[in-house]
C-alpha cells in the first residue's frame, strides 16, 4: 500500500470565490476513492487539481512522491501520462474516429509505433466491449458508448491512477450501468481510482474510502459502511437524507 | 480649349481696315514665292488628303464601325463635303496634332481639319480658309422645360450644373450670380442630375451640348448668351503656304455648309457616334464593360482573402498568444482596423503607404488595403473558432499528457477549421460587396465600369441596376453554393 | 480663366505702331471730356478705394485673420504699394465683379482690380494702367527633382498629373504627346500624387503653382514653356474715364513692382494665406470641420439606426410571417440589399429614386439609402433574436392556454429585445463606419470634410489619419460602452 | 372515476421518422400514470401529443369527452388551460420574476384580476415551499426551486389533469427529493398526473399505473408491481435490469 496520491493543504481560489477551503488527503495505490458532495462544493475543482489542469492556490499536490505544484508545463505533461481522466461530457476529440482518439497520445506523447498503439487499442476497446466501433466516429455513438471510448482512452496511456469527474450524470439512466460496469471491472483489476459520483450504489459496492465535500472542505471520510450506515457529520446526513429518500 | 484660340472680336473689327491697308502695303513689298498650282494639283491627283489628330470629339474621334475603328466627328464630314465639291475623293490621314502642320509643309497632306485655331503664328506658317465654327457656350435643358429659359439671366434662383474646373465653371461664377451651381466632375453625372431634376440646366460647349442632345431626346439646349468679353473662337482650314486658289475654293464650300448650317447636323451625327447608338441598343452590348468589371472585383476579393486569410491566422494567434509584445499589437491592429471605415483604409494605403513607397499602383494599394482590412475580421473569425471549440477537448488532450502546442495542432485547430469555414465564406461575399469601394482610387472594379458604362451610353440607372444584379447574382450564387457545402460536410 | 482675357501678343507687336497711331489719329478728333483732377483728388481725399470681387484666389480672397474676414491676396498688395506710393491709404470695397465697373464710373471706388483683363469693350468706358501680370502655365515639380526638368518636354516618357477638364490637360494633351497624363479632380489630391511620386509634375497657373510652391517647402516650380499660340493672358487696373494723371502715377508704382518681381513675393504671401499657415498649425486648427464632420456622420447614422429599426422590425415580422405575400417580398428584400453593395445602393437611391421623384437633396438621398440598407441587416438581427429565444418559452406559453401572438407579446419578443440589442448596439457602430460612403453623393459628412482640410491645408495624409482615428476613437468609445451597458443589464 | 384523457390509435411521423406507432391507453381522473421506457422511445412526444403541442399524425386523443384532433387553435387553448404541463428544462419565463411567471396566464387567459391571481399564485408558491421567492428571477433559483415555481405556475390555471415530461432529470440529484415530494404531494391531492420519469423509487410509490414505451409503442402496462416486480415483455426485462442494477 504505498502512497500513489498525496494531498496536503490545499486551496483554490477564484477571483473572490475560495472554492477548496484546505483539502487533505492521501490515496494510496490500488485504492478507490469515491468522493461524493453536493453541487458546487467543490469536487470537480478538487478532482482538476490533482492533475493541474487547475493550478492550486495553494498547498501541495504529491503523486508517487513528486510535488506537482512547482513542476513546469513540459515536466506536468509527463506526469498528467500517468494519470487518465475521465470527463463529465466525455470530451471524445470530434475530429477523429475511435481509433484515432485512442491511438493519438501514445503516438504523440509517448512516440509509440503506430502498430503498436493500434493493437493495444483494441485490446482496450474489446475490454470496454466496442471493438465493432474503432471506426467510428463519437458523433454516432450514444452517451454510454462515448463514455466507455473516453475510459479506454485514458487507459491507452497505460496511467498509474484514474480521475473520474461524474462519468455517468450525463447519461440515460440505461446507459447507466455499462459505464459502472467497466469502471467496476478496472477496480477489480486493481487500478487505483478517485471517483467523483452521485452513484451511491457504485460507492457503497467499490469504494475503498469515501469523501464528503461539502463547500471547499472534506467534511467526512470513512469506510462506505460508516459513511452511508452511520454518517457523524450534519451536512452529510442531510444530503443523504436527500439523495437517497428516492 | 486651346485650339481654337480666343481673339479680340471687336479689336480685330475696330482695326479690320487698318490692318488689311498695312498688309497690302506688305504685300507690295514681299515676293511671290510660287506659282499657286495648289487647286490644279488635287484635281489632277483625284483625291485630298486630310491631316488630323482624331482625339478631339466631337470634332474627330475615332469610333469603331462594322467592328473596325474609322475616324468620325464634324471635321470629317465638312471634309467630305469638301471633298464632294470638289469632285475628288477624300483620304484621311491620322497624326499627332504637333505633326500636323510640318505634314502640311511637307505636303505630306493637303488639308488639315482639326479643330484648328487660326493664329497669328499659324499664319506665318500656313494659310487658313475662314472659319467654319464658332464654339460657344450653351445650357443643356429638359426639353419639355425649353420654353421656360431663354438664356443664363432666366436660371436667376435655379441651379445649373456645371464640370468642376472647367472653363463654363468659371463663367457660371461670374456671370450667373444670382444662380446656384453644382459642380460634378462627369458631364455624364450633371446630364442624370438633370434628368432627375436635381439641376435645371447646365453649361456646356455647344459643341458638347449638341452632341448630348442630339443623343438624349429628353434634352434640349439654348444659347447660354454670355459676355466673352468680345472674344469668341473659330475653327478653320488649315492649308500649305500660297494656296490661295484652293482656299478660296474651299471658302465656297464652307459658305455653302454655313448657309445651310450643317455643322449642326454634322455635331448631331457625330454624337450619335458618341453613343454608339445608345437609344435602342440594351445593356447587354456593354457586356465587355460588366464582364471587365466582374473580373476585377472578383480578382481583387480573390487576392484579398487569400491574403487576409494567411495575415489573419497570423494576427489571430498573435492575439491569442500569452505574450504581451506579440499579444497587444495584434489586439490594436485588429481593434483599429475594425474600427474605422474600409474606404478611409483605402484613401491611407493608397495615400499614405503612397508617399514612403514610390509608384504604388491604385490596383495594388486597392488589394493591399482590402487584404489588410480582412485579415483583421478574418483574424476574428478565426479566434472565434477556436474559441469556439469545447475547452473540454484542450483538457482532455492536456490530460492524456499532451502538450499546449500538440493540442491545438492536434485537436483543436482541426475542429475551428470545420466550424469557420463557413464564416470565411461569408467573409469572401461580404468583400465582394466591400471591394466596391476601391473604385474611388481608380481601380477598374465593376462599380468604376458600370460608370464607364453611365458615360458611354449618357444613361444614368440602367448601368446602376445592372451592377446591382450582378453583383447580387454573384453573392446569392456564392452563397447558396456555400450553404449547399456546408451542409455536405456537416452529414459526412 | 475669362478674367484675364488671352489677346494676340504677335498681334499687338506687330500693330502696335499703326495702332498707337491711329488711337492718335482718333484723339485728336474727340474731344477733351473734362479736366483730369483724378491725381489731385485723391491726394486730397488721403485714400484711395479699391474696388474688388474677393473670390478668386490667389488674387483676391477673403480670409480670417485673428477670427476677422479679411480681404488679402496679390491684387490686395499691389494696392498696398500704389496707396503707400501716393502717400494715402487704402480702403478696400467688396463687390460683385459685374458691379465693379459701374462703380468706378459712378465714382463709388477709385480703381478697380480684380484680376481683370483689360479687354477691348471695357477699354471703352474705363481706363486701364498697364498689365502687371501675366499669367503663365507653370509646371509643380517636388524640389529635389527641380534641375532634372527645364520646361514641359524634359517629361516625355514621365507621367504629369492635370486637374480633369481643366485648360492645363488639354494643353498637356496636346503639346506633351509623349507624356502620361494622370487625371484628377482635385489639385490637392495631385499635390499628394506629386508627394508620393506617383507622378512627376502638375501643369498648373503659375499663380496657382506659386501658391503651392510657397506653401509646401517639399516643392518647386518650372515654367511649362507652352505654345499658348501666341496668345497671353494679362491683369490690369481699371480706373474711370480720364484719369490719365492718376494712371500714370500708378503706372510708375506698376513699373517699380515689375522691377523688383514683387508680384512674385505677394503670390506667395497670399499662398501662405490660402494655406492658413497649415506647415505650423496642426490639425486642431480645423476642428470645426471635423467636428461638422462628426456631427453628420452621426446624425446621418442616427437617423438611419431609427429608420432601419422600425423597418426591420416590420420586415422581420414579415419574414417571419407565415403569409406567402408577405413572407416572400421581405426575404426579398432583405436578400437583395444583403446581396449588394451599399456603395451601389446609395448610387441607385440618390440616381433612380431620384428620377421619380423631383430634387431629393443628398443628405436625404444618403440617410433613405442607408435606413434602407440597415433595415434589412436589422430584419435579420430581429429574426435572429426571436429564434434564439429557446422554443421552451412558447411551449410554456401554450400549455397554458396562451395563444401564439399573446406568447410572443408577452414572453419572446421581450426576451428577444434583450438579446438583440447588442446586435443592434453593433449595427448603430458598423453604420457609423459604413455611412462614410455617401461622401460619394455629396453629403458633408466626416469623409468629405477630411477632403475638404485636405484642400484647405495642401496635406494629404494627415487629415486622413486625423479622420481615421476620430473613427476609431467614436467606434471604440461607443462600443465601450455598449460593453458595459451589456453587461450591467446581465448582472441585473 | 370518470375517464379524464383518452387515446386511440395515436400515431406521430416526423418526415420518415415513425416516433408514435399506434398508441392507446385510458388516463381516469384522480389516477397517476408513469411512463417509463428508453430514450428515444417516443415518452416526450407521446405526452406533447396530449395537449396537442405536437399535432398527431392519426388517431384520436379525447379530453373529458371531447376529440381534440380535430380543433382550432383557439378551442386548444381553452383545453390547454385545463392541462397542465411541466417540462425537463423548467421553462419558466425569464423575462419575468416568479410572481409574475405565475400570474400571467390566469390575468391573460382567464381575464383574472390581478389581486386576486396574487393571492391564489401565493398559496400555491407556499404549497411548494418556495413563498419567499416570488420576487426573484429564475436565474437566480437553484434546478428543483425553478421546477417546483414551474409546477405552481402550472397548477396556478387550476388544471384538471397535470402532465410531467422527466421533470428531475435536469437536477442535481440533492434537488431531486424537493421536486417528487411536491409531486407526491400532488398526487395525494388527487390531482390525475401523467409522469414521464426515470425515479423508479417515485413510480413504485405514487402511480397508478406503469406504461413501459418502447420504439413508439406501449409495450407493457401494469401496476407498478405487475412491471416492477413481473416484467412479462423482454424489453421491459432488458430496460429494467439496466436501471435498476445500480
Ligand atoms: N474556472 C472557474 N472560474 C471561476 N469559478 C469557478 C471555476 N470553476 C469552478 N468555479 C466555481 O467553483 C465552485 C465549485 O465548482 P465545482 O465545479 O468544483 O463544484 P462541483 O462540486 O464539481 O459541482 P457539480 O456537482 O455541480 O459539478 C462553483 O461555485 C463554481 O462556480
Ligand atoms: N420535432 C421533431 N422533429 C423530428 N424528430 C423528432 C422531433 N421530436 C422528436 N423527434 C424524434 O422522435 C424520436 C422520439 O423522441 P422523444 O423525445 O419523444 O423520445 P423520448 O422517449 O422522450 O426520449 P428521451 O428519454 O431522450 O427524452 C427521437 O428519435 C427523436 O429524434
Ligand atoms: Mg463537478
Ligand atoms: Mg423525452
Amino acid at each position: 500500500m504505498t502512497e500513489m496520491l498525496k494531498v496536503e493543504n490545499l486551496t483554490k481560489t477564484f477571483g473572490e470565490n475560495k472554492v477548496l477551503r484546505g483539502i487533505d488527503g492521501t490515496v494510496n495505490s490500488g485504492q478507490v476513492i469515491v468522493v461524493i458532495g453536493p453541487s458546487g462544493g467543490g469536487k470537480s475543482t478538487f478532482l482538476r487539481c490533482l492533475n493541474l489542469l487547475e493550478k492550486p492556490t495553494s498547498g501541495k499536490v504529491s503523486f508517487e512522491g513528486t510535488d506537482l505544484t512547482g513542476l513546469s508545463e513540459k515536466a506536468l505533461d509527463d506526469i498528467r501520462e500517468k494519470m487518465g481522466m475521465v470527463f463529465q461530457s466525455f470530451n471524445l476529440f470530434s475530429n477523429m474516429n475511435v481509433l484515432d482518439n485512442l491511438t493519438l497520445a501514445p503516438k504523440r506523447v509517448k512516440n509509440e509505433a503506430e502498430a503498436k498503439a493500434q493493437t493495444h487499442a483494441i485490446e482496450l476497446l474489446e475490454k470496454v466491449g466496442l471493438a465493432d466501433k474503432k471506426a467510428a466516429y463519437p458523433d454516432s455513438l450514444s452517451g454510454g458508448q462515448q463514455q466507455r471510448v473516453a475510459i479506454a482512452r485514458a487507459l491507452a496511456m497505460d496511467p498509474d491512477v484514474m480521475l473520474f469527474d461524474e462519468p455517468t450524470s450525463a447519461l440515460d439512466p440505461e446507459m447507466v450501468g455499462e459505464v459502472l460496469k467497466v469502471m467496476q471491472d478496472l477496480a477489480s483489476d486493481g487500478m487505483t481510482m478517485v471517483v467523483v459520483t452521485h452513484e451511491m450504489g457504485f460507492a457503497r459496492q467499490v469504494a475503498n474510502e469515501v469523501w464528503f465535500m461539502d463547500g471547499g472542505n472534506i467534511a467526512e471520510k470513512g469506510t462506505p459502511e460508516q459513511i452511508f450506515d452511520h454518517p457523524q457529520n450534519e451536512r452529510t446526513k442531510d444530503f443523504l437524507s436527500k439523495v437517497l429518500a428516492q | 480649349m486651346l485650339r481654337r484660340k480666343n481673339y479680340f472680336k471687336q479689336l480685330l473689327l475696330s482695326l479690320g481696315l487698318v490692318l488689311f491697308a498695312f498688309i497690302g502695303l506688305l504685300g507690295t513689298i514681299t515676293p511671290v514665292h510660287a506659282a499657286d498650282n495648289s487647286l490644279q494639283r488635287i484635281k489632277q491627283k483625284g483625291v485630298i488628303v486630310m491631316g488630323t489628330s482624331p482625339d478631339y470629339p466631337p470634332y474627330e474621334f475615332i469610333t469603331k464601325v462594322n467592328g473596325k475603328n474609322k475616324v468620325v466627328g464634324m471635321d470629317v464630314q465638312v471634309a467630305q463635303q469638301i471633298a464632294k465639291d470638289l469632285g475628288v475623293k477624300l483620304e484621311i490621314k491620322q497624326m499627332d496634332f504637333d505633326s500636323l502642320l510640318v505634314a502640311l509643309e511637307t505636303h505630306k497632306v493637303d488639308m488639315v481639319l482639326s479643330a484648328m485655331t487660326p493664329t497669328e503664328t499659324r499664319k506665318q506658317s500656313v494659310d487658313f480658309s475662314e472659319p467654319y465654327y464658332h464654339a460657344r457656350q450653351s445650357i443643356i435643358v429638359r426639353k419639355q422645360d425649353k420654353r421656360l429659359y431663354k438664356n443664363k439671366d432666366s436660371f436667376k434662383g435655379k441651379t445649373v450644373g456645371v464640370q468642376t474646373g472647367s472653363l463654363q465653371q468659371n463663367l457660371a461664377n461670374k456671370q450667373m450670380k444670382g444662380t446656384k451651381k453644382k459642380g460634378l466632375t462627369k458631364v455624364t453625372d450633371l446630364i442624370l442630375s438633370l434628368e432627375t431634376n436635381k439641376i435645371e440646366g447646365i453649361v456646356a460647349e455647344d459643341a458638347v451640348a449638341q452632341a448630348y442632345v442630339a443623343n438624349d431626346s429628353r434634352l434640349a439646349s439654348i444659347d447660354a448668351g454670355f459676355d466673352l468679353g468680345g472674344d469668341e473662337t473659330g475653327t478653320a482650314i488649315a492649308f500649305a503656304k500660297h494656296s490661295d486658289s484652293l482656299v478660296n475654293q474651299v471658302n465656297q464650300s464652307l459658305d455653302k455648309i454655313k448657309a445651310k448650317h450643317l455643322t449642326k447636323q454634322y455635331l448631331a451625327s457625330a454624337g450619335k457616334y458618341m453613343a454608339t447608338n445608345t437609344q435602342n441598343v440594351s445593356m447587354f452590348h456593354y457586356w465587355t464593360y460588366f464582364a471587365k468589371g466582374i473580373g476585377y472585383t472578383l480578382l481583387i476579393t480573390a487576392i484579398a482573402v487569400v491574403i487576409g486569410i494567411i495575415l489573419g491566422t497570423l494576427f489571430a494567434m498573435g492575439r491569442l498568444s500569452k505574450r504581451t509584445f506579440i499579444h497587444y499589437p495584434a489586439v490594436w491592429y485588429i481593434e483599429f482596423v475594425r474600427g474605422t471605415p474600409l474606404m478611409i483604409q483605402v484613401m491611407f494605403v493608397y495615400f499614405g503607404v503612397g508617399m514612403l513607397w514610390n509608384n504604388i499602383p491604385a490596383f495594388f494599394a486597392g488589394v493591399v488595403a482590402v487584404a489588410l482590412n480582412s485579415a483583421a475580421y478574418v483574424a476574428e473569425i478565426i479566434r472565434g473558432g477556436i474559441d469556439s471549440v469545447p475547452t473540454g477537448q484542450v483538457e482532455a488532450a492536456r490530460s492524456l499528457g499532451m502538450s499546449h502546442r500538440d493540442a491545438m495542432q492536434t485537436v483543436v485547430l482541426p475542429q475551428a477549421v470545420k466550424i469557420i469555414w463557413p464564416s470565411l465564406g461569408n467573409e469572401f461575399i461580404s468583400l465582394i460587396k466591400e471591394s466596391s469601394i476601391v473604385s474611388i482610387i481608380g481601380v477598374t472594379d465593376l462599380i468604376y465600369q458600370l460608370r464607364a458604362v453611365q458615360a458611354a451610353t449618357y444613361r444614368g440607372v440602367a448601368p446602376i441596376a445592372v451592377a446591382m444584379i450582378i453583383y447580387f447574382i454573384i453573392t446569392f450564387t456564392l452563397s447558396r453554393i456555400l450553404n449547399r457545402a456546408e451542409r455536405k460536410m456537416q452529414h459526412d
